[in-house]
């Protein structure tokens, strides 16, 4: 029972993993996507390659692993620059993932920007990782932090962003292109219009949205752009963040040490050319390398193929969710308006119990808070559960999510 | 252990209907916890009596787990000796619930409350009664938990 | 030809890159190993073992797959607190190498405690990032920062220690536990002795010694220790800090995001227990967990054999090489006293010219700075080249290292 | 290409007695890089007369390779028209030197000083001769040499 859009049973065959049994003899059924995708075989093959084949520091040497080692970490960095069509190669900063690229962002950019009373705008539907390094910022410099409001449809109530722009003391507006937790998709085009005649920076927390849809950085005109590689078949370990060159140029460093200097003396440095300033010290090679595989692998699917397979798989849980008593579901019901995530409160069982009891029957879904604790107070609940979809998982694994459930509300006698 | 066999009657009783749950006005112990990677919150109310447990009262958010672990710890010391308390160890704790091979996520929730009781009773003992070795060792013990 | 302590033909055996050739025939000498060491099969096997079976996200998730990954991931904690004979496994925090552990320090704890005209002092034999990061927070504090010369024979002038310590104004005292270009074991016991005495802290940049030596720092009574797991067979992206917990739990976050906080409210957040409140964002989960196969790989081995074997393939090296005419070596020829790290000119041989005519022969050595500018300045050279041993390295590679001198010699008509 | 092959006897001439070495006194263009990666340093001094290189200098420090492709540089840029230098690539400057087929990291040796001249001549276009089209052409050919 797969969807129409791709061939799922020979793409299982490339994640081994989803052969192996949980709890003695249930097929894994893995729906926390939206926290780490499983990986190909190519991509755990790429890995072993480099460190079989050519593993070597990079940049620095001239015997042969060396040159093949960094020819093969800056292949990549082409790859990603094509992925999410950016012009400058240099402007593909390699980190360790959405997190670290955003504290970049807040350290290198954010204490040069920011001043006191100023105003950073985020909303209430981010990820930890988006509000945190903000939090901070804010402390040090006396900046004011601002949320745009969640509507009960799950979208963000944008009329509250004209009222924090015409303030005039906007810096910056930090979002996330994807919702973790509702799956809604921002209407970044709107919120960066309105940014630019204001000549506000923009911030888009990308960690939902590339692995799932088509990007393309000419047309969405942001200033910083942030996501991780294991969100995306991805090895762990490796992000992304992608600024405009001004930018980059004018900030200064974030970490200092090897590889981002062009000279060091007593006391006085120089900084290395874009990106190199921003990758201090050995960076993580071999997973950038492997990587480049996984960027390979969904553009042989095509992303615009991810997409719609994840729109018909999402409709048809709704669809199936929705028919449960006592079932809450959060966000908008738009199929063309969410991504592959669902996350849903059923009856009074709370979430840990829920996803004990399911993993049970082998389904892996995540239950907490998600790193939104924010938008959990928003939605008045302590904790969801989340199920998240990706290219491998399929509507016979619903229809199996959908019976596990009903075998909780029969424990929980509801 | 299987959801059928964490999931009983009692738990369930207990999680939807907490005895001892509130709070005390002016308690000798305060204590709050919440677990970073859930979320579950749990506060616990005690006053101490001619060295025994005069009143106990729990509130918080969480699950099944969690707070039918907060309601029967309420029920077992309530009334007790201060020392019996000091004492109580984390088997006495899943015995008490019946529960026994909980997975290592699982068995943070049911343990919460006895974390939250173990650092009540470091505070009281090394601030009201200034007997810091007994404190120390509650501290350390309420770390190592889990 | 092995040396007389570790069976190097079993070990040998486990390094399938060493079975590779560079330039078509030549069968590969790896002596970059203060680069970054190459990875037995071991570790390699563990990172692919974790993706093939139970790659998952970590620390939140109830479902089977993220309890093993979470379990073997604090494995690896507990694994390293061992090896380096730490007491409390929170003090290990992991990070992407020495660089962003350096960092770490320099941000978190150094711009609580370094103020206006406060001292740091470093040495000048340091690598880049135990020089830059200082920098940096020294101009942001006002800071300064003094070097500890570096004597003749390589090693560091230690009553100029004494005289920053008696200004009464030094906050920290940094310096590498062995110099990657000289290869000097620094006398850390003297250092730490009189740091202890004037309450000042120390940081020790132990990159180029846990690899290589038995460390043990609860007799090394240091404050913060830093090292990256891809310089001792472990793979690139992790690397360790480990600081005093009264220290860390003292020290405001560096980065913030997922995993690192106990509660996210709008305006305020409190941070988690340690070592967690350092690990923001999804970790490089598959590598931690594979430095633990390469801690087991060299425990196996066990340090002092390790080094012992070290030292007598030094000794071998500083014999022949002495013996070329128009060689200048750096460093001390005292072999208790610095490790496999030898760096040299041979005559008017520029470094890279001699690395690339050397890497025809197979042989991979480094040439250049080796991020250790101040000291090129100390030497009064440009560059040096070097070449640096580890547990699969032969007496019979220092040999044809040694023939491909005389080679290079000729070509260069000298 | 092997290292019997770039270490010619002319290289290592080069190398050992560089033609052109030294500074100009009130040069119209004077230019400085350095490769961050091997630590080579390169500055070289141009002065013009009547749109032709009427003399060339070079500084620097580094391999045998970029300081003979330097050297050579200067000889083969001295008298010559202004625009025969703005046009000046990278395979010619291989071909002078007779290098080719060198590898990712050699390469950067051989065409430093290529990027320093096209770096001199970007700031001589746009500051003095005020031709910001050239001038920009020939930034982004620098910027894209390696
Ligand atoms: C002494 C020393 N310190 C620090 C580093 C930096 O380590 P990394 O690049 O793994 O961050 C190195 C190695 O490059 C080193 O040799
Ligand atoms: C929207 C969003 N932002 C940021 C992050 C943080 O990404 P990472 O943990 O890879 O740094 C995540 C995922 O955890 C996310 O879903």
């Amino acid at each position: 029972m797969q969807t129409s859009v791709i061939n799922i049973e020979s793409i299982r065959k490339d994640f081994p993993i989803l052969k192996r049994k949980v709890h003695k003899d249930k097929p894994l059924i893995y729906f926390d996507n939206a926290a780490t995708t499983q990986k190909p075989i190519q991509v755990i093959e790429a890995i072993s390659n480099y460190y079989l084949n050519y593993n070597s520091n990079i940049h620095r040497a001239v015997h042969e692993l060396a040159e093949e080692a960094t020819a093969a970490y800056e292949n990549t960095r082409d790859k990603v620059a094509k992925f999410i069509n950016v012009k400058n190669r240099e402007e593909i900063v390699f980190v360790r993932g959405t997190t670290e690229a955003i504290n970049l962002v807040t350290y290198s950019w954010g204490r040069q920007n920011v001043h006191r009373d100023d105003i950073i705008v985020t909303t209430e539907y981010e990820h930890h990782s988006n509000i945190v390094p903000w939090q901070l910022l804010a402390k040090e410099t006396g900046a004011k932090l601002e949320y745009i409001g969640v509507d009960d449809n799950g979208e963000l109530i944008l009329d509250q962003l004209d009222g924090y722009l015409d303030s005039g003391r906007v810096k910056i507006v930090t979002f996330s292109h994807m919702s973790n937790v509702l799956g809604t998709i921002t209407k970044s085009d709107e919120i960066i219009r309105k940014c630019r005649k204001k000549d506000v920076r923009v911030l888009v927390d990308a960690a939902q949205s590339v692995p799932h849809m088509e990007v393309d950085l000419q047309k969405l005109d942001c200033d910083f752009f942030a996501f991780s590689a294991h969100k995306m078949l991805g090895p762990t370990g490796v992000g992304v963040l992608w600024a405009k060159k001004e930018l980059l140029e004018s900030m200064s460093p974030f970490n200092g040490g090897g590889d981002m200097i062009r000279e060091v003396h007593k006391y006085e440095t120089t900084w290395n050319d874009l990106p190199y300033k921003f990758e201090a010290g050995t960076p993580n090679i071999a997973d950038v390398i492997g990587f480049s595989t996984a960027i390979d692998y969904l553009e042989r699917i095509g992303m615009d193929k991810v997409r719609e397979h994840e729109m018909e798989l999402t409709k048809y849980a709704l669809d199936k969710l929705s028919q449960i008593k006592g079932m809450k579901l959060y966000g908008t019901n738009e199929i063309a308006k969410r991504g592959g995530v669902i996350s849903f409160n059923l009856g009074d069982i709370h979430p840990h119990d829920l996803a004990t009891i399911i993993d049970e029957d082998g389904i892996a879904i995540r239950s907490g808070h998600h790193c939104a604790q924010v938008l959990m107070e928003r939605l008045d609940v302590a904790a969801t559960s989340r199920a998240s979809f990706y290219i491998y998982n399929t509507k016979e694994e619903v229809d199996v999510f959908i019976r596990s459930l009903y075998r909780a509300k029969e424990l929980f006698r509801i | 252990m299987s959801s059928a066999d964490i999931y009983r009657e009692i738990i369930l009783d207990y999680y939807r209907n907490p005895r001892n749950y509130g709070k005390i006005q002016n308690p000798d112990i305060a204590q709050k916890d919440s677990n970073p990677l859930c979320g579950d919150e749990l506060e616990m109310h005690l006053n101490i009596k001619d060295n025994k447990v005069a009143d106990v009262k729990f509130t918080g958010k969480g699950c099944a787990i969690s707070q039918a672990s907060a309601s029967m710890l309420t029920e077992l010391i309530i009334g007790k000796d201060f020392e019996y308390v000091k004492k109580l160890t984390k088997e006495d704790i899943l015995d008490n619930l019946g529960l026994h091979e909980l997975g290592p996520a699982r068995i943070k929730c049911a343990l919460l409350s006895l974390k939250v009781l173990k650092y009540g009773l470091y505070s009281y003992l090394s601030e009201k009664l200034k007997d810091t070795a007994s404190a120390d060792r509650i501290k350390e013990e309420a770390s190592g938990l889990y």
